[in-house]
């Protein structure tokens, strides 16, 4: 599997990079949201080759199903973009902002990537049992304090987007 | 009866409560019938007890004596003081006097305060005195006795100043109030001493008990005799202040402020004489201690003759008589310290008797005189007032030594007591001073009762006799001045016969230096003794003449006093002793007083306020400190925060994005500072 | 007998208190009402405390001493405890303040007219503050009461004190503040050092008594006395600390001036007894001479300057300072009779003074001035207050017999201070007697004896019933001291015996205390712990 | 074979575009996408290196991330809606209530 991977991961990376550059720079929002899903589920195929099914599945049910339709009413509910309006701030900012993006993204690589790991280790430790049953192992033994804090963060967020997004007084 | 001793003193207390709380509101004759009943009963009550202590069993030592103890009083760690009370044979003497003439006394002053406002209080001070002397007199230890001793000096304080809103002596403006002031301090001075014996006493023997000190202080041994010494000296100081000895004799004289009932019952025949007591009483420990008995001895005789000497020209009635009885406690004190305590206490009574009489007799005389008490004008009151006038004649001549009256028999035992110790001049002194009393007593009959009257018509037109309530008195006074010495007749006129009684009760009571023979009984030869007798008597004799020759013509006293000059004048104003002790010790004492006063506030209290100016001063300075150093860093601060405001506040666009970019700038920088850094 | 039980202290230092809050709950205008109410609890609190001399035979003792001793945990984290307890000492002291109390709010019926309840809220306070700190039996707790104590007199002072309150009140606040921090600074000191030898963090007194018993730690003892004996001599005051007690007296109101003379000054000698002798022996009697030097001279100089006095408080004040230097040099005899004697005339100096400072009260109140060449002739108008004031007088000077009390405190420490190798302290000490009698007489001279010449003094009343009852217990009270003290003497033989013994505990020793010194560690640790009580307070 | 590494750079890819679309854009949607995108660039490490180590914690992380992710979508999105309600706008420089 690990031969087969490598080109298969190369054309998912091309795939999402390719995505994610579209995203950023569309102007209407709607075709930056489609450009987003496909990135995300290039991301999903990624995280199955490197066997995180589990992982993946979630990332396309939460993230492309609902993280991303969250987004696409949202679109809906606000004025679109009137055309020709800008789309950026200023050129001179677009500059420095890329130029910031790259070296940042340069120094992190420069940092990490001298100590990544060389290869992958045996990965039949993820699959034992099945990758669900491990994470949900691992969660519920270990994590199960974050676990019940997320899901009050969760709570806490949605009802504050709903006392938020309320019509009326008080907001 | 003898159980019931401590009831003589409780009595005429019980006099002083009922005429204190309610004498305001009672008629004037109950308040006296109460007063003289109580002390009456007291005289009743004494007579029994000492009946009763005559018949009793002598202890081996031949001395009768009963003890009472009513209980703790200051259980201390050191002693324990317990109320307690004595009678003995020397005691009895002093409560006889003390009851009988006390009640002579007060039965006096019924009629001699009969005019007064102040009546009740009067009384209510008298029986205050009897209960305090009594207390003084059956008294079992020392703390005891010196309750009596502070009280009968308080009772002097008030009754000196009882016309508290009077001048007394206009030479020195002396008031009333400040004789009886004068009074209580000088006792005090003396009481000071008298206490720090008492606690020597305490300390090294753990008793003051009368008894037990006798018998410990006998056992002492030869390494407490400086001890005895130095509290004998010190227990004689106190009786300096109480019997008015020199230094402290000044009191008596200013004394006289007091209505004159007071001055013949405290000042003359009972408080006075508790010095000479009280020095009977620790006769064991001047047996022990013979210096102090030669220190008592040299002051009494000094006494004696100094105090006589001022007499000579006193013209104040009472005053002659004040020095005459500061004279005649010198005699006792001297007859104590040559060993003669018999003679000392035999000398005591009779003088109680005569002085007693004497002051009556010379209030009698004021009272006829309607106040006036300058001899000098007065004169052949004989005829006004002849009752007044024999009494007084038979004191005079009893005092001056006559033969056969009672001041005849005690004087001339003192005498030959001095002479057969070996103190040749004390015996001298005191002989000297009997006959400079025999002259100021008759220059004062003279001047009282003898020539011609020289205070005016008017004067002499309200000169009367006093009232039989004052003069019944001074009738039994007078009996007693005249036979009360035949109880201490000595052998030597009795043929041989030893019925001197007074002797006989007494000496057991006494203790006398050890191996030491020449007490009164050790007569070294008859002859030697009838002798010195008649040199005494002849001495008083010629005082007398003295007397009678000068006071005859009226040009003499004035030429004798040009004369002598600058001696009478150091007479008459009395050696100035009270202005030397004014300028020498009072001036001094008050201007230290001052000082203190002027460091308190100053020195000991201005640190204080300097502490707290300095505290001002301080917080002055710091208050500066704080509004230009301090708040100047504060606003400082301030500016420089503001100008940095300015300069960094453009870099706040309010956009987000911008700030973004910054933070990852940030992220920047530390992640290349941790991948340089290694 | 004792119808309160263990709970006997409680009630007595705390009905003041609970009388406080009821007078606060009053309208403010019903004067009259608050003045006899106050007056109510007052002799309330005077019943309460008839127990601890009726029941005091029987009541029995923790083992130290201490009668009716009440404990229960307070702090644990610092091992303060409210621990109240009386001795034979304490126990009288308790006595004088509320029968002082009483006496002080009695006479202040018409005295008082400005804020009527204010001062009878202060009055009762205060009343519980002076209990309290002779009942402490925890040093923590007696610091309470003992500050407690100055915040109410210091409002007495200073709101209805005279012309100059506000300079005297401040004065006395500050002055003994000053001492009161620096017995801090010692109570802290002993407190650690004892943790350090025994490990136990206690305030007991009963434990630190202990500290008595122990050598090695002179240096440390010298310091901690000298901090309490400023404290405590500021209080007494000794010379040269004596001159807030003048202002203080003269500018306070009557009943202030009754309370400060009567109980407050006690504080100091109290402390001295409970705190320095027994906690610090040999620091004692290493600073012995210096100590008596000063009694000696608070004795002497508090006379003189009293003698050029010519206001009528401020002569009193003096005379105070005069006799409290007798107390002191009693206490400082460090023998049995010199500490009974201490105390006892510690209660006289209470009575006595306390009632001159009635009697200026009676006469200022009539006319409106202490200066004494104002009066003259008194006797003459006022023979009744002449009467009750000469007994009083005579008191204050020791007149043996009439009424006496002062006699026996006098001689009882004089006899003490003899005991003492150099004899010159008693000697210099009864001084004081002569000078006594002449301020004091000088003083009843100018005012009750003389012409009555001043017009305004001519037609003063005499006392009235009640002024007469403020007067007549304190009179009753001197005779019976003067006549039987026996009683007074029994109970105070067993606390002052024990302190002697334990005063003396390391009396024999001195060199040895030289060559110990500095070292830290618990040297006599069977002593120790003989010393110690059975259960420990060991701090969780 | 697939490395680490390669999976790494491709999340600094993904991680500098997302950068660059949250600092220039001006639509406040696209920002919040943006930051999604940062998101999964930081998971994608997440299960990288779970894979490589082997570790099933590196991926309990990547879940936690997409929970937070999801409620500040939501929160976000809230406050969004409320911005455009007040001031009709999505662009981002229109709100600058905090310029000093």
């Amino acid at each position: 599997m690990t031969e087969v991977s490598l080109p298969l991961f190369l054309v998912f990376a091309a795939v999402g990079v390719f995505g994610a550059v579209m995203m950023v720079t569309r102007t209407q929002p709607v075709h930056s949201a489609l450009y987003l899903v496909l990135t995300l589920f290039s991301v999903a195929a990624i995280y199955v080759l490197l066997h995180a099914e589990f992982l993946a599945v979630v990332q396309i049910l939460v993230y492309a199903g609902g993280i991303m339709v969250l987004f696409l009413f949202v679109i809906f509910l606000v004025r679109p973009p009137v055309p020709g309006e800008a789309r950026w701030h200023g050129g001179r900012h677009v500059l420095l902002s890329a130029g910031l993006a790259v070296i940042l993204a340069c120094a992190l690589g420069w940092h990490f990537l001298e100590s990544a790991p060389a290869a992958a280790g045996n990965p039949s430790a993820l699959l034992e049992g099945g990758n669900m049953e491990q994470v949900s192992m691992t969660l519920f033994r270990y994590y199960i304090l974050p676990f019940e804090t997320v899901s009050i963060l969760l709570l806490v967020s949605m009802i504050g987007a709903i006392a938020l997004a309320r019509k009326g007084e008080g907001v | 009866m003898l159980d019931l001793i401590w009831l003589i003193p409780l009595i005429p207390l019980t006099g002083v409560l009922i005429n204190g709380f309610f004498g305001r509101r009672m008629p004037l004759k109950t308040v006296g019938v109460i007063a003289c009943a109580t002390v009456l009963i007291a005289f009743l009550l004494s007579v029994g007890a000492v009946v009763q202590l005559a018949g009793s069993e002598p202890n081996p030592d031949g001395l009768r004596i009963h003890e009472l103890s009513l209980g703790d009083w200051m259980p201390l760690d050191a002693v324990s003081v317990p109320w307690e009370f004595s009678l003995d044979p020397l005691g009895s003497v002093l409560l006889l006097v003390v009851t009988g003439v006390g009640f002579l006394i007060h039965v006096y002053s019924i009629g001699y305060m009969a005019h007064e406002k102040d009546y009740a209080r009067f009384f209510t001070y008298l029986n205050l005195f009897m209960g305090m002397m009594l207390t003084l007199v059956l008294a079992g230890n020392m703390m005891v006795m010196f309750v009596g001793w502070e009280g009968v000096g308080l009772c002097s304080y008030l009754l000196i100043g009882f016309y508290y809103d009077k001048p007394f002596d206009l030479r020195t403006g002396l008031t009333c109030a400040d004789a009886g002031r004068k009074a209580f301090i000088t006792n005090r001075i003396g009481d000071f001493a008298f206490l720090i014996g008492v606690l020597y006493l305490a300390i090294n023997f753990g008793t003051l008990t009368f008894s037990e000190i006798s018998e410990r202080v006998a056992h002492a041994g030869p390494g407490a005799h400086g001890l005895l010494v130095g509290v004998g000296i010190l227990l004689f100081l106190g009786a300096c202040g109480k019997s008015a000895q020199i230094p402290l004799y000044v009191w008596l004289p200013d004394a006289m402020a007091g209505p004159t009932p007071v001055s013949a019952l405290i000042h003359a025949a009972t408080m006075v004489t508790a010095g000479v007591y009280m020095v009977a009483r620790m006769s064991a420990l001047y047996a022990q201690a013979p210096e102090a008995m030669a220190v008592i001895a040299a002051v009494g005789a000094l006494t004696a003759i100094f105090a006589a000497i001022m007499g000579t020209a006193a013209t104040d009635i009472k005053k002659v008589l004040a020095y005459s009885t500061v004279s005649q406690l010198g005699y006792m004190f001297a007859a104590c310290g040559v060993g003669a305590y018999v003679a000392g206490i035999f000398h005591l009574m009779t003088h109680a008797f005569f002085k007693a009489l004497l002051f009556l007799g010379a209030g009698s005389v004021i009272h006829g005189m309607n106040g006036e008490q300058d001899i000098r004008k007065m004169g052949g009151l004989k005829k006004k007032m002849p009752r007044t006038y024999w009494t007084f004649l038979v004191a005079t001549l009893a005092i001056a030594g006559i033969p056969g009256l009672a001041g005849f028999f005690s004087k001339d035992e003192i005498l030959w007591g001095a002479w057969s110790s070996g103190n040749k001049i004390v015996w001298l002194t005191l002989a000297a001073a009997a006959g400079v009393t025999a002259f100021y007593m008759f220059r004062l009959v003279y001047l009282t009762f003898w020539g011609t009257f020289r205070g005016g018509d008017e004067a002499e037109s309200k000169v009367h006799e006093s009232n039989s309530l004052m003069t019944v008195p001074l009738m039994v006074l007078a009996v007693l001045a005249a036979v009360g010495g035949w109880i201490g007749i000595p052998k030597l006129l009795t043929f041989g016969k030893d019925i001197n009684l007074f002797h006989h009760w007494l000496a057991p009571a006494i203790s006398l230096p050890h191996g030491d023979g020449h007490g009164v009984e050790a007569s070294h030869s008859a002859g030697l003794e009838f002798g010195l007798m008649a040199v005494a008597v002849g001495i008083a004799v010629f005082g007398i003449l003295l007397a009678l020759h000068v006071y005859k013509s009226s040009t003499l006293p004035q030429k004798i006093a040009d004369t002598l000059g600058p001696v009478y004048k150091l007479v008459r104003n009395l050696f100035w002793v009270d202005e030397l002790y004014k300028f020498a010790i009072l001036k001094p004492f008050y201007a230290a007083c001052r000082g203190f006063r002027w460091v308190d506030i100053h020195v000991v209290d201005g640190l204080v306020n300097g502490t707290r100016n300095a505290t001002l001063g301080l917080s002055y300075i710091s208050n500066l400190h704080d509004r230009i150093v301090v708040d100047g860093l504060v606003n400082l601060t301030g500016w420089v925060t503001t100008w940095l405001h300015r300069m960094l506040s453009r870099v706040q666009t309010g956009m987000i994005q911008t700030y973004l970019s910054v933070m990852l700038l940030g992220v920047f920088i530390l992640i290349a500072y941790y991948t340089l850094a290694g | 007998m004792n119808p309160f039980g263990d709970q006997l202290l409680n009630v007595i230092t705390f009905v003041p208190l609970a009388g406080a809050l009821v007078l606060l709950l009053l309208p403010k205008e019903k004067n009259e009402l608050v003045a006899r109410l106050a007056t109510v609890f007052a002799g309330l609190g005077v019943l309460v405390s008839l127990p601890l001399w009726f029941a005091w035979q029987s009541a029995p003792t923790d083992g130290h001493g201490f009668r009716f001793v009440f404990e229960s945990n307070w702090i644990p984290s610092i091992g303060a405890k409210y621990i109240v307890g009386v001795d034979g000492i304490s126990m009288l002291l308790v006595l004088l303040t509320t029968i002082m109390g009483l006496i002080a709010i009695l006479s202040s019926w018409t005295a008082i007219q400005t804020r009527v309840k204010g001062f009878y809220v202060f009055m009762l306070i205060l009343q519980t503050g002076m209990i309290g700190v002779f009942v402490s039996l925890d040093m923590f707790l007696f610091y309470i009461f003992w500050e407690v104590m100055l915040v109410p007199m210091y409002f007495i002072i200073g709101i209805w004190g005279g012309k100059r309150k506000l300079y005297a009140a401040i004065k006395f606040f500050l002055y003994t503040l000053f001492g009161s921090v620096l017995m801090l600074l010692g109570i802290i000191a002993l407190y650690f050092y004892h943790e350090k030898v025994t490990g136990m963090f206690t305030f007991d007194i009963r434990y630190l008594q202990a500290m008595g018993a122990w050598s090695g730690w002179f240096d440390l003892q010298c310091w901690i006395w000298l901090a309490f004996f400023l404290g405590f001599a500021i209080k007494v005051p000794m010379f040269p600390f004596h001159t807030w007690l003048p202002d203080a007296h003269v500018e306070a109101p009557t009943a202030g001036s009754v309370i400060l003379a009567a109980v407050l000054l006690k504080m100091g000698t109290y402390g001295f007894v409970r705190f320095s002798l027994p906690m610090m022996p040999e620091a004692t009697k290493h600073y012995l001479p210096y100590a008596l030097t000063l009694c000696v001279i608070g004795i002497i100089y508090g006379a003189m300057v009293a003698m050029v006095q010519k206001d009528w408080k401020k002569l009193v004040a003096y005379s105070s300072v005069s006799h409290l230097g007798f107390c002191m040099i009693g206490i400082f005899a460090l023998t049995a009779d010199g500490i009974t004697g201490g105390v006892l005339q510690m209660l006289n100096h209470g009575l006595a003074t306390g009632a001159l400072f009635l009697i200026v009260g009676l006469v200022y109140e009539r006319r409106h001035t202490r200066e004494i060449s104002e009066y003259g002739g008194l006797w003459k108008v006022m023979p009744v207050f002449a009467v009750l004031f000469m007994i009083m007088m005579l008191s204050s000077i020791g007149m043996p017999g009439i009424p006496g009390n002062g006699f026996i405190g006098e001689f009882t420490i004089l006899m003490g201070v003899f005991a003492l190798p150099q004899k010159f302290w008693a000697v210099l000490a009864a001084t004081g007697i002569v000078l006594g009698a002449a301020y004091m007489l000088w003083l009843y001279q100018r005012t009750m004896f003389g012409e009555l010449s001043n017009e305004k003094n001519k037609n003063l009343k005499d006392l009235n019933f009640r002024e007469i009852a403020t007067l007549v217990p304190l009179v009753i009270l001197s005779f019976w001291i003067g006549l039987y003290p026996k009683p007074f003497f029994n109970i105070l033989a067993e606390p002052v015996n024990k302190l002697v013994a334990q005063v003396e505990q390391t009396w024999q020793y001195p060199d040895k205390v030289g060559k110990l010194a500095g070292d830290d560690v618990l040297v006599r640790l069977d002593e120790l712990e003989e010393a110690m009580p059975e259960e420990g307070n060991e701090v969780h | 074979m697939l490395t680490p590494t390669h999976v790494m750079i491709f999340s600094l890819v993904l991680f500098g575009v997302g950068v660059f679309g949250v600092l220039t854009r001006r639509n406040i949607i696209i920002v919040l996408m943006s930051l999604e995108l940062i998101l999964n660039a930081a998971n994608l490490n997440f299960v990288a290196f779970s894979w490589a180590h082997p570790s099933i914690h590196g991926q309990v992380f990547a879940l936690f991330v997409i929970c937070v992710a999801a409620g500040e979508v939501a929160v976000g999105l809230a406050i969004l809606i409320t911005l455009f309600r007040n001031r009709n706008s999505v662009n981002i420089d229109e709100f600058h209530l905090m310029k000093g």
